[in-house]
């Protein structure tokens, strides 16, 4: 028996609140490295930050909703802080190891054993997504989109989520083509020379941070509302996921993030299924337990070949490809 | 182009004196915009700057020259809050500006270039422009969302870019990235853009090495230009024709210390300035061996291409041959 | 010098963004022995055609011939290890090295030559011999400049590829490197010298073209060039030129 | 485990039992329930039996009183299933005896059906050990915290046993760090890439190990040296078939970076489906070589720090002193200007790659050896990699050796006092401590602004 | 989701099952055993022909070191299973409870021990299990050591629900008896390296090391052995028995250690019945044997339960579990309890793994805590067994 059930289910995560959530949390990343050239390794760490302040407020303290997400804005920003004011000094390349650093950090001290009362340990949190669902406009049904069925709180996270989105991106645009983005354009190319022209890089930079930050966050929280907050899924592989996706799109455009991340998984939910198909029918020789790994290889290789074919990305300008070092 | 004339201007012909004290290194100037005092900066145990005392007279083109290495880069960085001195205190405009951190330093009117350039490479050379001006509302955060608040202002500095890069032959490159641009094209950029602020002083390192002679002398009369509407120039420079026509005054480094100042015309009249720095014959033509070889024992070069040089004299004049030189010897150098 | 050619180019057509021509056409020749100097306004395209030559610019039409043989294209160490050699405009020295590891690199081919030519080059720019193990990344910018060079004449080329050497050396410094690269010519070496400062440079060549928009559009010997009103109009200026027509009383004197 | 024998105590040393209503005590062979009763002495470890002490045992109507054997131990046969009370009496027991705070002498002991000797234990300390006891303890409810501040004591006492060993295994792994360190740094070097995919070179090696000592059965060195040669061998058809066609097309740093994660995550998952997803261990014997003192070192162990001792010395002289260790410096600040000055790049850049494809190659079978090997080995280490060639200054391969055991020790070490999963944490801050005071790593220069 | 195939009438009944048992990971040798007990289970139902027919599909969990399991759950749910089994580790459980249950899907594990689990405020009653809470085995495991003598024992546990679980009851029935902890460390589930950790256990020089994980006891045991320790005073747990066993290549003998595990003895003929199976499916032969009875038992609830409610989804399914095992008429093979289903009873399956007996929360009622011990060969053989009554 084949099963074909991936092709519909491919359509739907399109729209899929874990699409949502990466595609806020990329172009939260192309604000810090595509426009003001930080090259943050550590996304993933302002996601969890957010996704804890947003989730241990809401489960443990039990805050209403806009004081949680408040919470997880405020937690971001603070993260930005603590991680920006010593480290924005560092060289480009040092900073990318320190921001990868902070996120393992983070992922490694929220599973200490000791704090487990607040951070749920390795399990994390459930339950967190209470506050979101009460606010649910939709009448308790089961809604079809396409062949694939969803409750009304499923709904209600990918109305939101989207409205999000579209605010996000609108919010960046706006930013990019002000003499603020300027600014931090001019960040990335040279900071001395900004610095030279009388404009406070710091404090710009602090900013981007702040801002891409809250972006990650806004996505984490989008992403653990339909399931539950896992610290390990935080880890440096989503930080990875997140420049492959800003870079399929194109690292300095607005679009390009939301759209990378509808095609990254899109690309990745059918790699899985025709796998599935051809090892059904032993096209290829892999065992069940052997496909697994194999949807990792293609997101390695399609990687590899976008760079390679498209290294502007989707809706970069090639021209840009050509000067960038 | 009133060009001409403003070079036939002799540097004295400025109204207002610039020294009243007998002239040395560190002289009081009679309206200094900035004092340094003090500043040293080592790096390892080699003492880059170690200015005791200078001031840059205000309105006036000063130019800084000095062998390289002398500290001229080294002490730039340090004025302008790029770098930390080891000691040192200096003022501008009557304010205390040590220890303030370099992009104050450009808000507060002293502006600086770089030697090795800045341009930003994947702004079009008219966001480069831009990036420069003052005043900016749409640069703060929240404003910015806010595009009424600051377009007026935008289109303001776009003018105002646009004129500036006319002069500076850059108009046709407007909307090319910056990191398009030639050599000389860059430093051209980097002037600009620092002119883009309107500075009270401002600091320009050789700006014109790699600019095309042409250019640079239409450059020059705009610099002249500025001067007149107020703003103080403090240039790093080793064209000495550059010095020459629109310096008023003029301090030279030498390992790190200020060693002379005072009116081109005199400070390059310095037998110390002209050994260590610019050469006795450095207008003698060296399309002659003679030319040559005058400057080659008057710098010190090696003795031994200076024998090579007399051994080629003797040949050519045995050989009669004139104005071009024809290669004689073989494996010379070697 | 002999009439036998050392380097040329024929109808150079070269750029770096797919589309955008620089060198339009460019021609040039170098002839064994002869010192080339190549001026023109910012932008004109004179270190686009070195970097073409040197294999550093995808060249699109037109050839490059070194010695007789086409070398269109060849990579940089094989020019090197041909016998040219090249400093570049930017980017000059390696930051990270100190300035002896700066120079043995520049007779990365031939490491017995080093010390040959290590006297020679210190004996040039005492500076440099002090401080052999300075990083050249802490250099100041005529010192770099003085490095690149420096680098280039350790590895004794036959020809010598030259952008803008004298940019940002002092006076002193800019008279001796026009010396040497004279010397360096006379001894064999074919030259092609990229100039701002043109003056000095079209007084030691032999010939100079004038180089504007990507196409070589005058040519001369170099005296003559330097006293053509109209390239003096153009790319000269009045500045530095008007002092030459005397060469002899510094302007110090008065 | 349980000997059937301890019942005999039961006819030993038997008390007249002071309750009125005794049961008729019940053989505990044939009960289907019992309850054993365990006094011991502690106050001196190891603990010693405390025989003869009397025992209360009631609850639904049972009351019976025995007294422990010589071993300490009493069984006691239960008519059926239940709760039921155990009281110790504690004034037989020896003076200067006493039961810790958290042991009462009476207890109730909930027995399941079919359940036999379920366990009253009662373990003595020397009364001024409790009385410290109830000092330092403060009623907190926190349970873990309480014994956290207990083992802080403890901690103080074995410091040394603890440092040593930490110490030990902190400088053979940052030793195997540095190996696949100075590829790493190199290929930054001289290239720029910050290679992602290093990991994988690291895995390779160690698989290659476990493949020719476990599937090959070759003796452990050659399979070390075939590893290694192998690990060069990937490096350099890595570079040939990916990296030098990339450079050929002039890709930017930036991308080249994300291409070494997409290379990354296929090999690396690759390697998951040829190798499965399990732990795999090398054929060698865990008993240990050399013990000094709390160090205990397997011959392996040794040996892998020797070799690492040897090579990184080989390395570090061949950079300093040769050509092309210099030359792969100047292809790092520059390559067009490396190529004009006739330095061959590829070569330079290839041989780079096969080297440290070599040392990561030659790393991870000695890693294999010193710890495990499995299909994602190098992914796990890279950050540390990373972190050290970071803190030495990126780009400086002597850096890269001195940050390798600045990490090694500090993830070692900090266990000592952080809880064992934060000692990642404790290497990554400091390095983020060092970097922000020496913000251009350990050996790492300056250079001028302007 | 919906159950398209739930009709009632004389129509046979399809019961579509999805479960998702670690077939990678750092549980993947304890899969196999639950893997082929479910295909056993479903092949013996469907033999019965009792009015039902089962539909199973086998998916991977994986380890929480990567979202396998969640992609599995989506897949599976897009499938409209009616119910899921597993995971087999509680923390990947956790990681996909929301989104199964809230699908309104019954999920159920065969093995999941953590006391976390016990909260019905995760699931909303759509999660059971018939493995006992480690509230037990905890204290199984501690009065065990305590018996054996230790009176100063240090645990080293994997950081996650299961292991922090586990490790409080051991620690709770340890102190409970008296003996100290000598040290208290916990690791990151996916370390590789141990030897921070083994260092920090033994520096105290403990008499006895409990040792609670996965699969990672393959690398630490090797480290206990340079470190000299003796693997008589080594216990281990229901996560890492049979981990080790005569096939494990370089690992050295741990004869002595004692392991203990929930469930009864797997019997033989179970055994080879799975064996066969195993050999029918194509996959390897089996080693272990753990939660075996328990993933059998799983299936055949789950059928009994949608037999008595008439329809197969999660709402019916999770409605009736209690019913068929805490009834009056003991039952031993789904085709007995089907029949006296059939005949109007109020039954009580009592399966492989002992009597089940819900409670109200979807745990066990009563269990079984079996204790092994390794011999020299890395075999193992049966000790004992302990009954508990987890209603109390
Ligand atoms: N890397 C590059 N990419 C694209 N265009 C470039 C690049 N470098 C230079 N150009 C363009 O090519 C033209 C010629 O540049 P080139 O550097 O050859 O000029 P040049 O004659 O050497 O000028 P200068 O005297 O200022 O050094 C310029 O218009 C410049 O904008
Ligand atoms: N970061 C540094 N580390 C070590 N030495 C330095 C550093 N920066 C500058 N120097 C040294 O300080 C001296 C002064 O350099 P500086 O750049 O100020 O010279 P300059 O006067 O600008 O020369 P030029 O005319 O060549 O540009 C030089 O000898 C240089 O080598
Ligand atoms: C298979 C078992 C070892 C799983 C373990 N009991 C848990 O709940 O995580
Ligand atoms: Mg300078
Ligand atoms: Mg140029």
């Amino acid at each position: 028996m084949l099963d074909w059930t991936f092709l519909p289910l491919t359509l739907n995560q399109i729209i899929s609140p874990q699409t949502i959530a990466f595609a806020l949390a990329a172009l939260g990343l192309s604000v810090h490295f595509g426009f003001t050239g930080l090259l943050n390794f550590g996304q993933a760490g302002f996601m969890s930050v957010g996704a804890y302040f947003f989730a241990i407020t809401a489960t443990r303290f039990g805050f209403p909703l806009w004081a949680s997400i408040l919470a997880a804005l405020i937690g971001a920003t603070a993260f930005a802080f603590l991680l920006g004011i010593p480290t924005l000094r560092l060289r480009a390349d040092y900073l990318s190891i320190v921001t990868i650093a902070a996120a393992e950090i983070i992922r490694y001290t929220v599973q200490t054993p000791d704090l487990t009362a607040f951070t749920g340990g390795s399990d994390g949190i459930n339950g967190a997504e209470a506050g979101f669902e009460k606010l649910n406009p939709f009448p308790d049904r089961v809604y079809k989109i396409g062949v694939v069925p969803y409750t009304n709180d499923d709904i209600w996270v990918i109305v939101v989520g989207w409205v999000l989105v579209a605010l996000a991106a609108l919010f960046v645009w706006q930013l990019m083509r002000s003499p603020w983005g300027r600014i931090v354009k001019g960040i990335r190319e040279d900071e001395d020379a900004v610095r030279s022209l009388g404009k406070n890089v710091y404090a710009f930079k602090l900013q981007a941070l702040i801002i891409g930050g809250i972006l990650g966050t806004l996505g984490a929280i989008i992403n653990i509302i339909p399931t539950s907050l896992q610290p390990n899924n935080y880890g440096t592989q989503t930080t990875f996921f997140l420049w492959t996706i800003m870079l399929l799109g194109g690292a300095t455009t607005v679009l390009g993030p939301i759209i990378g991340s509808i095609i990254f998984w899109v690309v990745l939910n059918l790699s899985d299924g025709f796998i599935g198909i051809l090892a059904a029918t032993h096209v290829l020789p892999l065992s069940q337990v052997q496909q697994g790994p194999v949807r990792f290889i293609i997101v390695g290789i399609a990687l590899m070949l976008l760079v390679i074919f498209r290294p502007q990305g989707i809706f970069g300008k090639k021209k840009e490809a050509h000067f960038s070092v | 182009m009133s060009d001409e004339t403003a070079f036939a201007q002799a540097p004295a012909a400025d109204a207002a004196p610039i020294v009243t004290e007998p002239i040395r290194p560190g002289v009081p100037k009679v309206d200094p915009i900035l004092i340094a005092d003090g500043v040293t900066r080592q790096f390892g145990g080699n003492t880059a700057v170690d200015v005791e005392h200078v001031e840059i007279p205000r309105g006036k083109i000063t130019a800084l020259i000095g062998p390289n290495g002398a500290g001229k880069t080294t002490f730039f960085n340090l004025l302008t809050g790029f770098d930390r001195p080891n000691t040192g205190t200096w003022t501008f405009d009557g304010s205390d500006l040590a220890g303030v951190p370099a992009y104050k330093v450009a808000r507060r009117g002293m502006v600086r270039t770089f030697q090795l350039t800045k341009s930003l490479g994947l702004l079009s050379v008219l966001e480069n422009m831009r990036l420069g001006a003052t005043g900016q509302l749409g640069e703060r955060f929240l404003p910015s969302l806010m595009p009424f608040l600051w377009s007026r202002r935008e289109s303001e500095i776009t003018d105002k870019a646009m004129e500036l890069l006319a002069r500076f032959k850059l108009d046709t490159k407007a909307s090319d990235y910056a990191a398009s641009l030639s050599g000389g094209q860059r430093k051209l950029l980097e002037m600009a853009r620092a002119l883009m602020s309107d500075p009270t002083l401002v600091m320009l390192d050789e700006p014109m090495a790699g600019v095309n002679p042409a250019l640079t002398q239409s450059l020059l009369g705009h610099i002249l230009g500025l001067k007149d509407s107020g703003m103080t120039v403090l240039f790093v420079e080793h064209d000495m024709h550059m010095v020459q026509t629109i310096a008023d005054w003029v301090i030279v480094m030498a390992e790190g210390k200020v060693v002379a100042e005072g009116y081109p015309r005199e400070v390059m009249a310095d037998q110390a300035v002209i050994d260590a720095y610019l050469g006795a014959h450095h207008d003698t033509d060296l399309g002659t061996l003679t030319g040559q070889l005058a400057i080659a024992e008057e710098v010190g070069i090696s003795d031994e291409l200076i024998e090579q040089i007399e051994e080629e004299l003797e040949e050519e004049a045995e050989e009669e041959t004139e104005e071009e030189t024809e290669d004689a010897t073989e494996g010379g150098s070697k | 010098m002999s009439e036998e050619i050392a380097l040329q180019t024929t109808d150079l057509v070269a750029g770096y963004l797919p589309g955008v021509n620089i060198l339009n056409g460019c021609s040039v020749t170098v002839k064994k022995g002869e010192m080339v100097g190549i001026i023109g306004p910012n932008g004109a395209g004179k270190s686009t055609l070195l970097k073409a030559v040197f294999g550093q610019v995808s060249i699109r039409s037109g050839s490059v011939v070194l010695g007789g043989q086409d070398i269109t294209g060849l990579k940089a160490e094989k020019l090197v290890s041909r016998g040219v050699g090249f400093v570049p405009q930017n980017a000059n020295v390696f930051p990270s090295l100190t300035i002896q590891e700066n120079l043995e690199m520049g007779s990365y081919q031939r490491p017995k030559a080093y010390r040959e030519r290590i006297d020679f080059v210190t004996a040039l720019f005492p500076e440099l011999g002090k401080r052999l193990g300075q990083r050249a990344g802490s250099l100041s910018g005529g010192e770099r400049q003085m490095v690149a060079m420096s680098r280039a004449l350790m590895m004794d080329p036959q020809v010598l590829l030259l952008d803008e050497p004298s940019a940002g050396l002092s006076p002193v410094r800019q008279d001796e490197t026009f010396i040497n690269v004279a010397q360096i010519n006379r001894a064999g070496v074919s030259v092609l010298l990229v100039e701002q400062n043109a003056r000095r440079a079209l007084q030691i060549c032999h010939r100079g073209y004038v180089l504007d928009q990507g196409k070589d559009a005058y040519s001369g010997p170099g005296r003559e060039l330097l006293n053509d009103p109209k390239v003096i109009e153009l790319y000269l200026g009045t500045l530095a030129t008007d002092h030459t027509a005397t060469h002899s009383a510094p302007v110090v004197g008065g | 485990m349980i000997a059937a024998a301890v019942g005999v105590a039961l006819t030993l040393g038997l008390t007249a039992s002071p309750a009125a209503a005794a049961s008729t005590p019940i053989d505990p062979a044939t009960a289907k329930e019992s309850i054993l009763v365990v006094a011991r002495d502690n106050s001196t470890p190891p603990a010693k039996p405390l025989p003869g002490i009397p025992v209360q045992v009631s609850g639904n109507g049972f009351d019976v009183t025995v007294s422990t054997g010589a071993d300490g131990r009493v069984e006691v046969g239960l008519p059926g299933p239940g709760t039921f009370d155990v009281k110790l009496d504690v004034s037989k027991v020896p003076s200067g005896l006493a039961l810790p705070s958290a042991l009462k002498p009476e207890r109730s002991v909930e027995v399941d059906t079919g359940n036999k000797q379920v366990l009253a234990n009662y373990i003595f300390i020397s009364a001024t050990q409790q009385q410290q006891q109830q000092a330092t303890s403060t009623p907190s409810p926190g349970a873990t915290a309480d014994h956290e501040k207990a083992s802080d004591e403890k901690q103080s006492g074995d410091f040394g046993r603890r440092i040593w060993p930490a110490l030990a295994t902190g400088l053979i792994f940052g030793l195997l760090l540095a190996l696949a360190s100075i590829g790493v740094s190199l290929i930054y070097g001289t290239t720029g890439l910050n290679n992602f995919a290093h990991g994988e070179l690291v895995t390779f090696g160690g698989l290659m190990a476990y493949t020719f000592t476990s599937i090959v059965p070759l003796p452990g060195w050659l399979a070390i040296i075939v590893a290694t040669v192998l690990g060069g061998a990937f490096g350099f058809v890595q570079d040939l078939g990916l990296w030098r066609p990339l450079r050929r097309m002039r890709v930017a740093l930036i991308p080249l970076m994300i291409v070494s994660i997409g290379l990354s995550l296929a090999v690396r998952y690759l390697f998951q489906i040829l190798y499965g997803p399990g732990t795999l261990l090398l054929p060698q014997d865990s008993s240990a070589a050399i013990n000094i003192g709390p160090v205990h070192l397997t011959s392996a162990d040794v040996s892998a720090a020797i070799i690492a001792i040897v090579v990184l010395l080989g390395v570090a002289w061949l950079l300093g002193n040769t050509r092309i260790g210099k030359a792969t410096r100047a292809v790092a600040d520059n390559r067009s200007l490396a190529a004009a000055s006739g330095i061959d790049v590829e070569s330079v850049i290839r041989i780079v790659w096969t080297a440290g494809g070599a040392l990561a190659g030659l790393a991870g079978a000695l890693l294999a050896y010193y710890q495990t090997i499995q299909w994602d080995s190098g992914a796990q280490i890279l950050l540390a990699i990373f972190a050290a060639v970071t803190l030495g200054g990126l780009g400086t391969a002597y850096g890269a050796l001195v940050g390798s055991l600045v990490i090694g020790l500090f993830i070692n070490v900090s266990a000592i006092w952080l809880p064992a999963n934060l000692k990642f944490v404790a290497a990554l801050i400091a390095m983020i401590v060092i970097l922000l005071v020496r913000p251009q790593g350990i050996l790492g220069k300056k250079d001028r602004i302007g | 989701s919906s159950s398209p195939s739930s009709t009632s009438g004389s129509k046979d009944l399809t019961l579509k099952i999805g479960t998702i048992l670690p077939q990678t990971g750092t549980l993947a040798t304890l899969g196999p055993p639950a893997i082929e007990a479910t295909n056993l289970a479903v092949a013996d139902i469907n033999k019965a022909d009792k009015g039902i027919k089962l539909d199973i599909t086998q998916k991977d969990s994986g380890d929480t070191s990567t979202n396998i399991a969640t992609n599995s759950v989506t897949a599976l749910l897009a499938q409209n299973v009616d119910a899921i089994i597993g995971a087999e580790s509680s923390s990947v459980t956790l990681t996909v409870i929301k989104q199964v249950t809230g699908a309104k899907v019954l999920e159920f594990s065969p093995a999941n021990t953590s006391p976390d689990l016990s909260d019905e405020s995760l699931d909303n009653g759509y999660f059971w299990r018939d493995a006992p809470s480690d509230v037990l085995q905890g204290k199984v495991l501690g009065e065990k050591v305590a018996k054996d003598g230790h009176t100063n024992v240090s645990i080293l546990y994997q950081n996650d629900s299961y292991g922090k679980g586990l490790h409080d009851n051991v620690e709770k029935a340890l102190e409970g008896q008296g003996a100290s902890i000598a040290a208290d460390v916990a690791f990151d589930p996916n370390a590789t390296d141990f030897s921070a950790e083994v260092n920090k256990v033994l520096a105290p020089k403990p008499d006895a090391l409990v040792l609670i994980s996965f699969d990672q006891i393959k690398k630490i045991v090797p480290q206990l052995k340079t470190a000299g320790f003796d693997f008589h005073n080594l216990y281990g747990t229901d996560g890492n028995f049979g981990v080790i066993d005569p096939t494990t290549k370089d690992v050295p003998s741990i004869e002595g250690a004692q392991f203990t595990n929930p469930g009864v003895q797997t019997s033989d003929d179970l055994k080879s019945r799975l064996q066969a199976q195993a050999k029918k499916d194509g996959a390897k032969e089996l080693q272990a044997w753990s939660y075996a009875p328990e993933s059998y038992d799983g299936v055949v609830v789950l059928a009994l339960a949608a037999l008595k409610g008439g329809a197969t989804d999660g709402t019916t399914l999770k409605n009736n579990l209690r019913a068929v095992t805490t009834g009056k008429t003991d039952c031993k093979t789904f085709a007995d309890c089907a029949d006296a289903l059939k005949d109007g009873k109020s039954i009580h399956y009592q399966g492989l793994s002992g009597p089940i007996s819900f409670q109200k929360n979807g745990d066990p009622g009563q269990a079984y805590i079996s204790i092994y011990k390794y011999n020299a060969d890395n075999s193992n053989s049966f000790e004992d067994s302990q009954f508990g009554d987890l209603t109390k």
